[in-house]
């Protein structure tokens, strides 16, 4: 079976999670950092056949650095097309090809809808953050969306401050009433200590398993809503070798994984 | 006839206090040169656009020359939030500006339908979520959801977007203005077709002969063009592909100048004021941070194949 | 994982009976090979489109694989009127097929629509003539007219179209798919990426080194490509930039030879039914008309230049 | 003065006659042949910044041989821009750009519509044309339109068998009805006989001069409508010296305009 090194960070656990979730072939777009080297394990490992695209409109980049925005220079040579957002965004996601999106916020909620326009109220904010960029379309028609979010009750949320990207928006039947395309949604929220999926029913966010060092009571408590646990709940398979030596050796040779420790993904 | 001329002439031909400006660019080719001019000459009360706004967007929102802004984004990206966005808004430094949210598939939608003369167009996403909520100056014109015609389902419609003028840099153009491109496209192409008239900025302005040599290069025709600036490093803190690479350090000193009002009136100060064009703001740049870190920046040698379009 | 075949197995693999097929090119780029194929498998019921339809439409209709055409115009253009698509509207030989008409705009906007995962598209054509009385296969759904509700202007809207299969040639594509094109477009990329599969025609197949050196250049992604042939001379009659002229005689020979019934199906045989691929066609020309003559085809050199897109 | 040389045919005289409804920079959709040459002489002579484009994706093309089609290779090495039909036929004609317009069809009426759809009833025809292409959106579109035609009661029609391109449509408002935009039409019908103008009143084509060796007698006779007459109605200016000479010089150095005598333009 699977060897499994103990000499990882949280953030690689991370990385591995969301790179199992890719299958082979699989059209994913991506932001820069976990992303990316999520998408890149998987292609790495047991899905050579996943092809990454950014939202500037790049597709199948061979970055010889890390890229520290979707629109780096290091992704224009050597990639298979450029074209631009219309292209990516209209051709590619809202034509229906992307199978894969990843995305971030600063608050989570348990619809899995994402906020990355403002905390507090909108005409009076406590804080402006960036807006909805690509994520809004993103999480309206990549067919499956994983979620990178920090497990506390600051960015879990039981409800977000401002739904900028549609997760299950009000619960069950609101994308379909909204017209979003069918088997579109977020299907995983991967933290620093678990890994919650969506009940096909209720469209909450349930607790499928915990990662090595956490637990199912210490995920619940930093959980502001009152966490559903799955009946085959179980501890997070901690990254493989062939994981990790894809992940350091080939995707992340300078090790800008290790940002996450310090934006708190410990 | 010739469309050659200065940045300092086109800016004040071509953009005008209240006017909607299109800004293309994202971290690749952003048309600092004319955002810094523009600066200059103290534009006010501009509406600017584009789909994923960088540094460019707050140093404009920051110098207080932006009214209205059509956003789908701004960040500073690596370096965190834009710190002159956040002071407008939460704070009303230099004002607050309005803010119409869209994202970056329906705003690069939006500025296709401007440019193929399309009144509106569907698009598939925003819908259920607070982005329907919110509306700013374009009030009701923001958007509409009507049940389509053809199969009765809820569709979401936004209006295309005509500016006034779109700005754009690109790697060679022609006198006529002729504006050929490689590498990351963003909305550019839309963007600057959308608009009533085009500042074309460029890294080297080329004979109509060399355009002629790859004519499927050319993403804006001479027609739509009024000026023709060429600007060498004129993208810079930002890259061009061929050219040179993104300024890390530079988007640094930005951040940490932008996290106050005094620094980032001292870096206006040194940076756009302080320096009569781009030619001195390359000097500027020489002399401050040394040859080594100019020449560091500029692209290593990695050319492709020429395509004959022969008969 | 190489999408590398025969034509004759690409098209027995992806295109079946009934399906609605796009096909493109218009005398630049018409993908022969892959014309000829459909009608030596003798496929029936198909559904064609694409804008500006020229002697590889007539041709699949006066063979009968056609049912349904998404037109916007077919002629031989200096050779004047398709005969065949004449006989079969005119006489129902070999027999009569279904017309939809629209217009070199309102068309390829469908087909980028398609493409794009919009619903529908608004045009400003085709109102206030026949071209909106006359209604085919489609029905109602040929399209919609609206007040606009944004201002209440009346508003034509058309339908997007997604077909089962695109088939494009171009210059160059890689294994994978990924399809590299210039010179003249028509509807090409829009109606490729509007279809749910690629069949990709090519002069060469290159690696996927050669493709990343010049990606501004590509126009679909190997990810929607199922299959990749590499066919010099595919195009013939037709011309590819850079590598073969257009053959002009050839048309004048294939006006003749449909101006009859008895000529087509002699022409058919002798160019399609009688040869297996496209290399024993090429053969085929070169023996019906000498070396010279082919030689002749062979495009000039003209070279334009390499760009880099290093940082 | 202008010189007027003796030497002409009756095509160079009618491309002389749509040069001078060019305007310096006026930006000019052609097709094959007759528009080019026209177009070209105007570039040539006092409009030096006419520029054409081509539906098929073509802009500023420098075609070293005349062009047989819109889709010839002749028009790609040298252009300024090569696209798609959404770049021209969108971009440049939908989004308002395009000055001139030249047109030409199997038969023409008082109002300027065009047919080059079917002859006879739609579904049982006559004789199947080639349909739309790009005839009508320029007809819809460009600010003005110039029309081709041969001067006779069967291509010219008071009534055409089906509009595949709008010229004023039933009449005076009609254009306006229907939401197309305002100051398009078509402005010109050059015959191998005389130049008939729009009346801007009435929309219909009228009269306005009649060329050497016609005369008002014979273009009304030879219209199948009552034909108005300009009260300023004069003799056709017969081709320049210098028009000749860009045409026959410069255009057209093979003669590709005496195919335009075999069909019948004498």
């Amino acid at each position: 079976m699977h060897e499994h090194p103990n000499d990882y960070i949280k953030p690689e656990l991370m990385a591995c999670c969301g790179a199992r979730e890719i299958r082979d072939g699989d059209v994913v777009i991506v932001g820069t950092g976990f992303p990316t080297i999520s998408a890149s394990i998987a292609k790495h490992t047991h899905a050579p056949r996943t092809m990454l695209m950014q939202e500037s409109g790049v597709y199948d980049a061979r970055p010889r650095r890390p890229a520290l925005s979707v629109g780096d220079p290091c992704l224009n040579p050597g990639a298979a097309m450029i074209g631009g957002l219309t292209d990516v965004m209209g051709m590619f996601l809202q034509g229906g090809w992307v199978n894969v999106g990843f995305l971030a916020g600063s608050q989570v909620d348990k619809y899995g809808n994402i906020n990355t326009t403002v905390i507090g109220d909108y005409d009076r904010p406590k804080s402006r953050l960036p807006g909805s960029g690509g994520a809004n379309p993103i999480g309206a028609l990549a067919q499956r969306v994983i979620i990178i979010a920090l497990h506390n009750t600051r960015r879990l949320a039981e409800k977000v401050d401002f739904i900028t990207t549609p997760g299950y928006i009000d619960g069950p039947g609101t994308r379909e009433r909204w017209g979003l395309p069918k088997n579109t949604g977020p299907s995983l929220i991967i933290t620093n200590k678990a890994l919650l999926r969506f009940d096909p029913d209720s469209k909450e966010a349930c607790l499928a398993s915990y990662h090595p060092g956490s637990s199912i009571d210490e995920v619940v408590a930093s959980t502001p809503w009152d966490l559903k646990v799955a009946d085959d709940v179980h501890e997070t398979e901690p990254p493989r070798a062939e994981e990790l030596k894809a992940l350091r050796e080939r995707i992340d040779t300078i090790g800008l994984i290790k940002v996450y420790e310090q934006k708190g993904y410990v | 006839m010739s469309k050659v001329t200065t940045m300092k002439q086109a800016i004040e031909a071509h953009v005008h206090d209240g006017d909607f400006v299109y800004i293309g660019g994202y971290i690749c080719r952003p048309p600092f040169a004319a955002i810094h001019e523009i600066i200059r000459q103290r534009r006010k009360d501009l509406t600017i656009t584009r789909s994923n706004a960088t540094d460019d967007f707050d140093l404009l929102i920051g110098a207080g020359v932006v009214k209205r802004f059509i956003a789908s984004f701004l960040s500073l990206g690596f370096y965190g939030l834009g710190r002159c966005y956040r002071r407008s808004i939460e704070k009303g430094i230099p004002h607050k500006i309005e803010v119409e949210e869209y994202s970056n598939l329906s705003l690069p939608m939006m500025l296709m339908a401007g440019a193929m003369g399309m009144p509106f167009v569907p698009v598939k996403d925003m819908v259920g979520t607070d982005m329907m909520k919110v509306k700013s100056f374009m009030g009701d014109g923001k958007y509409k959801v009507i049940d389509s015609p053809f199969d009765g389902t809820p569709t979401l419609l936004v209006p295309a977007l005509n500016p006034d003028v779109g700005i754009i840099h690109v790697q060679q153009a022609d006198e006529n203005g002729n504006a050929q491109m490689w590498g990351i496209g963003g909305d550019c192409k839309h963007g600057a077709n959308a608009s009533k008239k085009v500042i074309v900025s460029c890294e080297r302005i080329v004979s109509r002969e060399v355009i002629g040599k790859d004519p499927s290069r050319t993403i804006v025709p001479g027609f739509k063009v009024a000026a023709v600036v060429e600007e060498p490093f004129g993208a810079h803190p930002g890259y061009t592909p061929g050219f040179y690479d993104v300024d890390f350090p530079f988007g640094s000193l930005y951040q940490q100048a932008s996290n106050t009002v005094e620094g980032f009136e001292a870096f206006l100060e040194e940076w756009v004021f302080g320096l009569e064009d781009r030619a001195a703001y390359t000097q500027h740049y020489v002399e401050r941070f040394g040859y080594a870190a100019f020449k560091g920046l500029q692209a290593g040698f990695d050319y492709g194949y020429p395509v004959s379009y022969s008969y």
